[in-house]
Parts: structure tokens; C-alpha cells; sequence
């Protein structure tokens, strides 16, 4: 079992008063070490809802699922003793928000002390100095003062890299990323990229990268699983996904990205329509109201996943290859 | 200089300081540009690089310290400005946040004209926001909803309505599509280039996203820490940008192309936080900086072809 | 906070010296010859306002309520009287902490479920329910029914009992209420779900990290709570006849004895003042980000964040 | 107002809510329309049968000196009610300087501020006792006192609720539209103030009836014989311990008055929150 963590057909639900969200449908997708996977899709699509309920961290939600295991250990038979260790000690987390991941009342050296001391036992001189070379690792010039210093003493790039350093302070095995770099200035977010591709290449760690930017993804990931309305519609290596997309969301996805090329005036390819609604997803395919190629078999029946060799799978009645600008 | 819409020159606007020891901020440190009619100057920079200040202060929404505005060759940096509301209109950032959940949608769109006693009846109102309604490709009894019932791609779109409702010349968009994702960002860029040739209109679009500004710029302005660092045509910028800071600009925006986003090496270590008050202000993150660059500021040199720059190195 | 208290005593003093027949002026005036007025007759102006102000707030720092010149030993009447305020004041305050933020937590934590509906329907009840209904039920209870507890009077501790839960009542609904919503505001927020990422207990991440947080809205809010406690005294020593400064208040009131309503009005607006001070200094002590904007002093920013 | 419409929709589908509503209007109209009915006056002393407990011709019993219980707390009715809403409305003239203080800031902003602090840092009890003291005792007239103590959270709430619209987008837009400041106060500022302000409202007129009572209970006020729901049930201290229905009648006449009011503001505060935020 040499994968890290896999996960078959997962489902989330959140019972509320106007009824039921059906956020994520039928979620599968394998991990091997080392490996950085990326999913993305639009917000609604349900990519975070996914993550977050691998790890537990869903609250008021129904989830149903086939399989979840890590490192062969089958998680939902987990007690939640077991899963909470695993959680911050084989498993590491960054999220979005830089301005609200840190205690705003406790010390910078509190949190990060408090997080080793959780899962080993390191005395806290110990720890502090694993945490001063960790704030180091992560290209903070002046990890003391920052170990002094509170949240709202730092920048929203300085928290993130806080954040990754107390992450990665308990050498996880995954690493499960949440749009770390969305909510920050391309320069910086430069950066944070290389930052978290060269620590999973040296400490072989593997991650899940969540995210709505193709460029980001094409930039990080070798493998992909594209979302649209709770469910996966196509999953491959990056190389296909970009240069021969088999699904028209995808497809209309890459074309509607602004490209770097000067000119004023030079109209997007669009998706038309608008996204669905939570409460009453469309039977048959997800993206049948917004799909330009839909046919009728599409509003009735939901799509299987039709393989296109190599791992490259599409979940689309009409899934055939066609070449981008790659070829 | 005939057709020019609007010229901006030295605009300066500084806040108090956030702690009692340091001294004012600078958000906007003198800074000039002009916008012909039906042309559109990009302003682009990252977060605290004055560009929405900017925006703002063109429109009098914040008041310069110094500095002057001309608007069709007359100067509205004092006095009264609403003569000049009419023709100068904005467009937001945030599409719940720019519409008044308590107003219903007609109410919103017909807020200018009505101000301006364009309309006399409820009716008249109504009228006119079905017809926007419909330019903006929403359907016409939308009128009654309210904005919550919307998604943003439609509260945005009723943002450029409500805009378009006082017929301006002049539109400052303050980063319009960076809340929106890829497939609605894609429809109002499209929306807002159909409008740019249909009504004559001309933007001043400020945005963090590049490539966005390049799909609907004429000149483009790179901002950062309240100084224009290079202000060119969008060709040249992208081509053979003058200014370090446009360059990694152009280099740190990931692009989806796998094989293109391979070859690539940057820097982890944290750049120095903190602002300068002598000399360039990027000279703490600028590979080439040297110790010319800490004396006195760059001063914004015309490298020709209405290209300016403002690093001595080049 | 002093520049308001003493707006408030500057108020209170210029409406005392406008009131008819009110004894402000004699115990304010100068002349009696210490150092005080030694400045004011070199600056030769022992009558004006001003020193007369100066006067009044240097005697009631002494505790001198003007017992010397006029009513009989208003001052120390007014002292020993304090004292059993203070203790039902304190008592109240502290069953209100104790009971009402570990409930207010709980609650916050299992919402929605039964343990929070019980919560709030006490917390409701017990915040409808006027003291003297209050003190009312419990006579009936502990007096009539069980005949546990002695009604009246004040002496051993079991007197105590049904005067501190009067006090209480108001107290802990509204700590309860208070903690409750600012501990679920904090469970919301983002930094909950990182320490859950981080694999920390639920205890750990309640009674840590989210208390600390929470504690700081709650603490910031201690001047209603110190004006609830006030009217629950007022009824409990009324009701439970004990000599508290609130009963002298009360039986000055029904007997139109202006100077000693003033006397209790500034004592317990000293009080309340010293608490508002106290609760501004906790709030910054438990949240760093006040403790700089106080000490940096936190401009009106709204420049680009 | 379609919104109104919605939020009156929600708060009645909150059964508790609108069960304690009516119970308010039905003890409204006791007081109110209850003294057509008696035949007793609520001064009308009869000290034969003094501390009646409830009979066919007393249903709540008389007092001390034989007045008709349910008489006087019908009238005592009145004057709670009249001095509780008289002092809330007044309390609603805190509206205007939050709302100037949160809109325009700065300077104005701290001085308004300051003062607000001032006058909220004292209680609501001892400023009507102070008010008392200087405008004579009793007639009610501490209801003026009780408003203007009742105006500093006013203030507050308006002044935030107020710096929230102020940092919101629609409002800058309003005046690129040419809306001038009076415009924009009134539309878009005065709408979306409203439900803060409405809840606060709903939970004050209930803390503040209690207060009115406290005043009663403690003599201060109102002075005999007129009668006012405190008053009476202090009138029934001095037989506690022999016949506590004396006390339990009228207070729990006010508890349940309270109560009822409490669940309306509760009702209220469900219905406008999810009111404003789905909007």
C-alpha cells in the first residue's frame, strides 16, 4: 500500500432549516508520498469542504464515505483520540485567511511551542529552539523578535510563513494547503510557492493544494482533479489536464483565463449561465445547465468516469481528447 | 493634448500614523498621469501601493492633500464637484458590499439620476432600470429583487449599471473582477470592453492582476508604495518593461501553462518589511539596487514614446 | 477615566451649591486655615469657584463628608455602612464570575443543544424577574416553607445567604448572557479551526485559548455588571433590612434628607468610577492588540490596509 | 417595506414570540380599559376589610387599608407604562448624535465620545435619584431622568452601527452618485441602522418597566396614594411574612409582564438578524 492517503467516494451534507446543501458528491482521489496534487475549482465547487471533511474539521456536517485511509491506517474507524493526533502531527494544515490563523491573545513563541509540546515531548527550551529554526527555515530574517512579537504585529506574508513553520515544525507527512497564497500580493506569493515546493521535495512530504488560480496550479502540481458543484468532473496529470482538457468545463476554464499577452480590448471565451443552486443540484451532470455541447442523455444521466489513459479521467458522456495549445 | 479627459499632476494624500511615534503615511507620493478620451490607463501595484487611494482621489471620494485634477481642462481639485459627478462614475470592488441590501434594485440604479432630478416618478426610475438591466444582461424584473438574492458575477453587473445610469464619460473601476472567479471575472471584463466602444467610455482601471489589465489597457501605471514607477503603453510594458519592479511583477504572475511555469527560481527569504523615505522606495527588494539609488528620489525619466521610468540603473 | 470622574463631581458640586437650603457652601469654604489656604489667599481667591471646588473634592478625598461642621457623623456613618455594601457587592460579583462564565461557556460550546436551551431559559427567567419578585420567592421558600433561614437582620453568615442571591440574580444573567455570545463569536472564527488543524483538545482550545479572547469582550463590559450588582443591593438591604450604605440611601431618600442622598450619590459614583477603570485596564491586559493601541495610541487608520 | 413584511412573517412563525405578545396586549388592556369595568376606585379607602385575600368581590384582595388590589394595579398600570415608554422614547434622541459622531468621526467623533462616556458612567439609578432630588420628589417626572440615562447605549449602538455603513462601499458610491451627506444619512445610513437599534430598543423597554418598578419599590417617584406597580407590591411588605399573597399578586402580574416582553425582544432580534443577513 504504497499510497499515502486515499480516499473513495466522499460525500458531505449540511442539514440546514431551507434544506438540505449537498456540497460534495462522490469524492475519490489517491496520494503518494512526496506527491503534490492540486484541486481546483471554482468557490462553491466544494474543494475546501472536501479537505476539511477528510480531516475531520467539519462541524454540523453529514459525512459518508467509502474509504478514507492514510498510510494504510483506515480513518474512519479512527477514535477521536487517534484522528486528533494525527491531525497537526502526521498531517499539517495552512489555510487562507493570514489575518485570522493566529490566537490573536498569546505570544507567536506560545503557539509554536504549544504545537510541539502537543506531539512530541520536547521540553520547552527544546522547543523553542526548534521553533526560532523553523521561523529561520521559512526566510523570516528576525525569527526572535517574531517569536516575541503578537499577530497583528506582522504582515499577512510573515503570518502565512508563521503558520507554515508551525506546520511543518512536527514533520508531517501531507501537508493539506487551503488557497495559502490567495488572499496575498503575487510577489509574495511567489515566494510562499517556492517556499512550500522546495520543503516537500526535501523532506518528501506530500501535499494537497487547494486552489481557484490555474496558474498556481500549473506552476506546483504534477497531478490535478478538477470540481465543479461538489463533484470531481476531471482528474489527471497536469500535463493533460493543460494541453488536451477532456471536459468542457475545464476546457472553457483554461480559455476564459486572462493571459500575459499586451492588447488592449481582447474579448475572454466565457462560460455562460450562472452557478446552481446549493439547495437543488441539477439531476445528471452538474455542469449540464452551463455546458455549450450538452445533449439530452447529459440532463438525465449522471456521467461515469471514462478513462483517457495514463490515469487521465473524465466524467463527461461526450469525453473525447482534443489537443490546446500544447500540441 | 486636445482630446485629454482628464489630467492628474504631483497628487500627493498622506494619513496619520497608525502608532503616535512614527510619522504620516504617504499612501499616494506625488504622482501624474493623464487619460485621453476613450482610452484607458491600467494602474496596477500591489496592496499599499496607493492605487485605490488614487482611484478615489480622482473622483474627490478622498481629498488630496496637494496636487491638481483637470477633467476635460478644467480643474476640480477644489470646489464644488457635482457639475463633474455626473460624467465621473465608479464601479467597486467587493459586489455585496457595494449594494445596499435594505434597497431594492431599482432603487439602487436609479439612485444617481434622482439625485440629480432626472426623474420625476417612480415609474421613470423603474423604467430606466429595466432597460440597464437588460444592457447588463440581467432580465428586466430583477427591478424588485433585492441584492442579496444575487450572485456576484449579478451584484457586480448591477454595480456597472447603476454606473451607467448617469451616462458617464469617465469610469474609475477599483479592481472589479479580483472578488469574482475565473468564469465571471471573464464575463464583465467582456461586458466592460463592449461598453468601452459602445459609449465612448474611458477607465481607469486599477487592479493587482496583470494579465487582467492587459486584456483592456491602453497605458498601463505600476505603483509601488505610493510612486508611479513606470507608466507606459501596454505593449511596451509587457514587451520590454524599464522598471526592476515590472519586471518581477511580470515574472511572479503564475501562468497556466505547465511548461512555461517550469523553469523558474526565486528567492524564499522574506523581503524587508517596512517603508523608505529616501531615495527609490524599492531599492530594500531591487536585485540591482546600488547605493545611487538610496540618494535622492529617481526622478520619473521619459525614456521616450511617452515610456517614463523611474530607476536611474536603466 | 479621571478627567470624567471629575466632570461628574464638577457636575455634582455646581448642582449642590444651585440647590436650595443645601449645606455645600459651608463645608466647602475656605479659611480653615491649612495649606490649602495658604495657596488660595495668595492667589486671593479664597471665595471664587474654583477653590471652593478644590475644597470640596480634597475633603471628600479625606472622607470628610462635612460631618465636621453639620449632620452628625455623616462620614463615618457612611464608612462603617460601606463596608456591608462592599461585602453583598462582592459576594454578587463573584457568584455572578463563578456561575456565569463557566455556564455562559458551556452553553456557547454545546449550542443548540439541551444544556444551551436550559441556559438561556434560566438566563431569560432570571433577567425577568425583578429583585424584589426575587427576594419575594425566596422568603417563601427558605422562611415560610422550609423555615431554613431567618428573614430579616444581619449577624452570622446564614443571613447573608438569601441577600447575596438577590444581589446575584441579575449578575449572573447577565455574565451568562455576556459569555455566552462572546465565546461562540470566538468558536466561529478562523483561529479555532487552526488549532483544531493543530490537533489540540477541545478543553484545551475552550478554557486557553478561546476563554482569553472571549474574557477580554466580557471584562470590557464591567461597568453594566457593577450598575446591576447596584440595584440588586438596593433591594436585598431594603428587603433584608441590612445596614448597608443603599438602606441609608433609601431611608434618606423617603426622608428628604438631600445632603445624605448626595453623600451616597458620590460615594457610589467613586465606586463605580474606580470599577469602569479597573474593567478599561483588564480589557487591555487580556487582548494585546488594545494594550498598543492604548500605549501607542491607535490613530484613526484608513489608508490603504 | 417589503423587508418589514418578511421580518413580521419570521417573528410570527416564532410561536413563543407571538403567544407572549398577545399576553402583553391582554395585560396592556387591563390597565388600559380594566378601570371602565370596576366598580372600586383606586383611592377609595375601606378599612374594615383590610388584607383580603382574593374574594368575588376583591379577585386580587385588598391592601393595607382596604383599597381594591386589582383596581390599583390597573391604574399603577398606566403610570408604569406611561413613564417606561416615555422614557425609552426620549432614550431614542441618543440616535442622532451616534449617528453624527460614527459618520463624520474625528474630532467630532471623540467629543461626543467623551461626553457619552461620561454621562453612561452613571448608573440609570442614581442619575433619577439626583433628578429627584432637584425637580421635587414624586409625579412621575423621574421619567425624564431615566430617558436621558437611557440615551449613552443609544449612542453607542448607533455611533457603531452607523461606522459599519459609513466603511461599507454603497456609501462612497452614493456620493460619486452627487447624494450629499443629509441624502445619504437619511437613506442609506437611517435603513441600515434600524434593526440594531430595533433590537436594543425591544430589550431595553423591558430592563427599563423593571427599573420604573425597582424606583416604586423603593419609594421613590411616585408618592402614595397614586398607585404604581412597584408602590403596590412594597404596599404588601410589611405582611410578608403573615399573608405573602399580598406581594405574590402584584409581582407576579410585573413578572409575567416582563417576561412577555423579554420573548417579544427575543422573537424580534431572530427575525431581524436573519432578516439582515439574508438580505
Amino acid at each position: 500500500m504504497s499510497e499515502l492517503l486515499k480516499v473513495k467516494n466522499l460525500s458531505v451534507q449540511f442539514p440546514t432549516d431551507k434544506g438540505t446543501v449537498y456540497a460534495v458528491k462522490d469524492f475519490s482521489l489517491n496520494l503518494n508520498p512526496g506527491e503534490i496534487m492540486g484541486i481546483v475549482g471554482e468557490s462553491g465547487s466544494g474543494k475546501s469542504t472536501a479537505a476539511y471533511a477528510i480531516m475531520d474539521l467539519l462541524q454540523g456536517a453529514r459525512v459518508t464515505a467509502g474509504e478514507i485511509s492514510f498510510q494504510g491506517r483506515d480513518m474512519l474507524s479512527m477514535s477521536g483520540e487517534e484522528k486528533r493526533s494525527l491531525r497537526g502531527g502526521q498531517v499539517g494544515m495552512i489555510f487562507q485567511d493570514p489575518m485570522g490563523c493566529l490566537d490573536p491573545s498569546v505570544k507567536i513563541e506560545g503557539q509554536m511551542v504549544e504545537m510541539l509540546r502537543q506531539h512530541s515531548n520536547v521540553t520547552k527550551g527544546e522547543a523553542r529552539k526548534i521553533s526560532t529554526e523553523m521561523l529561520r527555515s521559512v526566510g523570516i530574517t528576525d525569527p526572535e523578535g517574531v517569536m516575541k512579537g503578537y499577530q497583528h504585529q506582522l504582515s499577512g506574508g510573515m503570518r502565512q510563513r508563521v503558520m507554515i513553520a508551525m506546520m511543518l515544525s512536527t514533520q508531517p507527512k501531507l501537508l493539506i494547503a487551503d488557497e495559502p497564497t490567495t488572499a496575498l500580493d503575487v510577489t509574495i506569493q511567489d515566494q510562499i510557492l517556492e517556499l512550500l515546493t522546495k520543503t516537500c521535495r526535501e523532506n518528501h512530504m506530500a501535499m494537497l493544494f487547494i486552489t481557484h488560480n490555474f496558474g498556481i496550479v500549473a506552476r506546483i502540481c504534477n497531478r490535478v482533479s478538477v470540481m465543479y458543484g461538489g463533484m470531481i468532473v476531471e482528474e489527471g496529470l497536469s500535463e493533460d489536464i493543460f494541453y488536451s482538457p477532456g471536459h468542457p468545463y475545464t476546457r472553457g476554464l483554461l480559455e476564459a483565463i486572462p493571459d500575459l499577452e499586451p492588447g488592449a480590448g481582447r474579448r475572454l471565451k466565457t462560460i455562460s449561465g450562472t452557478p446552481n443552486d446549493p439547495f437543488a443540484p441539477p439531476s445528471g451532470c452538474v455542469f449540464a445547465p452551463r455546458c455549450p455541447d450538452c445533449t439530452g442523455i447529459c440532463k438525465t444521466e449522471i456521467p461515469k468516469r471514462q478513462d483517457m489513459g495514463g490515469g487521465h479521467g473524465v466524467w463527461c458522456h461526450l469525453a473525447r481528447q482534443e489537443g490546446r495549445k500544447g500540441e | 493634448m486636445s482630446n485629454e479627459l482628464l489630467r492628474v499632476e504631483n497628487l500627493i494624500k498622506t494619513y496619520p500614523a497608525r502608532t503616535s511615534k512614527g510619522q504620516p503615511v504617504r499612501a499616494v507620493d506625488d504622482v501624474s498621469f493623464s487619460i485621453e478620451k476613450g482610452k484607458t490607463l491600467g494602474l496596477v501595484g500591489e496592496s499599499g501601493s496607493g492605487k485605490t487611494t488614487t482611484g478615489r482621489a480622482v473622483l474627490r471620494l478622498t481629498e488630496p492633500d496637494s496636487g491638481s485634477i483637470f477633467f476635460e481642462g478644467k480643474d476640480i481639485t477644489k470646489g464644488n464637484m457635482r457639475p463633474y459627478r455626473r460624467k465621473m462614475q465608479i464601479v467597486f470592488q467587493s459586489p455585496a458590499g457595494s449594494l445596499d441590501p435594505s434597497f431594492p434594485v431599482w432603487k439602487i440604479i436609479s439612485e444617481g439620476p434622482k439625485a440629480y432630478k432626472l426623474l420625476k416618478t417612480k415609474r421613470e426610475a423603474v423604467e430606466l432600470s429595466r432597460e440597464l438591466l437588460l444592457r447588463v444582461g440581467l432580465n428586466s424584473e430583477d427591478a424588485f429583487r433585492y441584492p442579496g438574492e444575487f450572485s456576484g458575477g449579478q451584484q457586480q453587473r448591477i454595480g456597472i449599471a447603476r454606473a451607467l445610469a448617469m451616462e458617464p464619460e469617465f469610469v474609475v473601476c477599483d479592481e472589479p473582477v479580483s472578488a469574482l472567479d475565473v468564469s465571471y471575472q471573464a464575463q464583465i471584463v467582456n461586458m466592460l470592453i463592449d461598453l468601452r466602444q459602445e459609449r465612448e467610455l474611458s477607465y481607469l482601471f486599477i487592479s493587482h492582476d496583470l494579465s487582467v489589465v492587459m486584456h483592456l489597457s491602453d497605458e498601463i501605471g505600476v505603483m509601488y508604495q505610493g510612486q508611479l514607477m513606470e507608466l507606459g503603453s501596454c505593449e511596451e510594458i509587457a514587451k520590454h518593461p524599464a522598471h526592476p519592479y515590472t519586471r518581477e511583477l511580470l515574472r511572479a504572475v503564475p501562468v497556466a501553462d505547465p511548461r512555461k511555469a517550469a523553469s523558474r527560481e526565486s528567492r524564499i527569504i522574506a523581503f524587508p518589511e517596512g517603508s523608505v523615505n529616501r531615495g527609490c522606495p524599492y531599492r530594500l527588494r531591487c536585485p540591482v539596487a546600488g547605493e545611487e539609488c538610496g540618494g535622492e528620489r529617481p526622478s520619473f525619466r521619459d525614456l521616450g514614446g511617452g515610456h517614463f521610468s523611474a530607476c536611474i540603473k536603466e | 477615566m479621571a478627567p470624567t470622574f471629575l466632570a461628574i463631581m464638577l457636575v455634582v458640586f455646581l448642582l449642590m451649591s444651585v440647590l436650595p437650603g443645601s449645606n455645600i457652601n459651608e463645608f466647602s469654604s475656605n479659611g480653615g486655615g491649612d495649606w490649602l489656604d495658604g495657596i488660595f489667599s495668595s492667589l486671593n481667591m479664597t471665595d471664587s469657584i474654583v477653590a471652593r471646588y478644590v475644597r470640596y473634592i480634597v475633603n471628600l478625598a479625606k472622607g470628610d463628608f462635612g460631618e465636621g461642621r453639620s449632620s452628625a457623623g455623616l462620614g463615618s456613618n457612611i464608612f462603617y455602612r460601606l463596608g456591608f455594601t462592599a461585602k453583598l457587592a462582592l459576594f454578587g460579583f463573584l457568584l455572578s464570575a463563578i456561575i456565569g462564565i463557566p455556564a455562559g461557556t458551556l452553553a456557547a460550546v454545546k449550542r443548540g443543544g439541551r444544556a444551551d436551551k436550559a441556559v438561556s431559559v434560566l438566563t431569560l427567567v432570571m433577567s425577568s424577574l425583578p429583585s424584589y419578585a426575587l427576594a419575594v420567592v425566596l422568603v417563601l421558600i427558605f422562611c415560610l416553607y422550609f423555615n431554613l433561614l431567618p428573614p430579616f437582620g444581619f449577624g452570622t453568615p446564614e443571613y447573608y445567604i438569601m441577600p447575596t442571591m438577590v444581589v446575584a440574580a441579575g449578575g449572573v444573567a447577565m455574565t451568562t448572557r455576556m459569555t455566552r455570545s462572546a465565546v461562540s463569536g470566538e468558536l466561529g472564527s478562523q483561529y479555532v479551526m487552526v488549532l483544531r488543524a493543530k490537533g489540540l483538545t477541545g478543553r484545551r482550545i475552550v478554557w486557553l485559548h478561546v476563554m482569553k479572547n472571549a474574557l477580554g469582550t466580557v471584562v470590557a463590559s464591567l461597568t453594566n455588571l457593577a450598575s446591576q450588582l447596584l440595584c440588586g443591593t438596593l433591594i436585598a438591604e431594603n428587603f433584608f433590612s441590612m445596614p448597608g450604605i443603599c438602606q441609608l440611601l433609601t431611608k434618606s431618600i423617603s426622608g428628604r434628607n438631600q445632603h445624605t442622598v448626595l453623600g451616597c450619590v458620590a460615594v457610589l459614583s467613586v465606586i463605580l468610577m474606580m470599577v469602569n477603570i479597573v474593567s478599561d485596564f483588564a480589557a487591555a491586559l487580556l487582548s494585546p492588540r488594545i494594550k498598543d493601541a492604548m500605549v501607542y495610541g491607535g490613530g484613526r487608520q484608513n489608508g490603504e490596509s | 417595506m417589503e423587508r418589514a413584511k418578511r421580518v413580521i412573517r419570521l417573528f410570527m412563525k416564532n410561536r413563543l414570540a407571538a403567544a407572549s405578545l398577545v399576553v402583553f396586549i391582554i395585560v396592556l388592556l387591563f390597565c388600559i380599559l380594566g378601570p371602565l369595568f370596576t366598580p372600586y376606585d383606586y383611592s377609595t379607602i375601606d378599612v374594615k376589610n383590610c388584607w383580603q385575600s382574593p374574594s368575588l368581590q376583591h379577585p386580587m384582595g385588598t391592601d393595607g387599608i382596604g383599597r381594591d388590589t386589582m383596581t390599583r394595579l390597573m391604574y399603577g398600570g398606566r403610570t408604569t407604562f406611561s413613564i417606561t415608554f416615555t422614557a425609552v422614547l426620549i432614550s431614542l434622541l441618543g440616535i442622532l448624535p451616534g449617528v453624527a459622531a460614527g459618520f463624520w468621526g474625528g474630532r467630532v467623533d471623540n467629543i461626543i465620545s467623551r461626553i457619552n462616556d461620561a454621562l453612561g458612567a452613571i448608573p440609570t439609578f442614581l442619575m433619577v435619584i439626583f433628578a429627584e432630588n432637584m425637580m421635587g420628589w414624586g409625579g412621575g417626572n423621574y421619567r425624564y431622568a431615566m430617558g436621558v440615562a437611557l440615551i449613552p447605549p443609544i449612542v453607542r449602538i448607533a455611533r457603531s452601527a452607523t461606522m459599519e455603513v459609513v466603511g461599507k462601499e454603497y456609501v462612497e458610491a452614493a456620493r460619486a452618485l452627487g447624494v450629499g451627506s443629509t441624502g445619504i444619512i437619511l437613506t442609506h445610513i437611517m435603513r441600515n441602522i434600524l434593526s440594531p437599534i430595533i433590537v436594543h430598543v425591544s430589550s431595553s423597554l423591558a430592563d427599563t418597566l423593571v427599573m420604573c418598578t425597582l424606583m416604586g419599590y423603593l419609594g421613590i417617584g411616585v408618592n402614595p396614594p397614586e398607585p404604581e406597580w412597584g408602590n403596590i407590591v412594597h404596599g404588601g411588605y410589611a405582611v410578608i411574612l403573615s399573608k405573602p399573597i399580598q406581594m405574590i399578586i402584584p409581582s407576579s402580574l410585573i413578572v409575567i409582564c416582563v417576561l412577555s416582553l423579554n420573548l417579544i425582544g427575543n422573537g424580534l432580534r431572530d427575525g431581524l438578524e436573519t432578516g439582515k443577513e439574508r438580505s
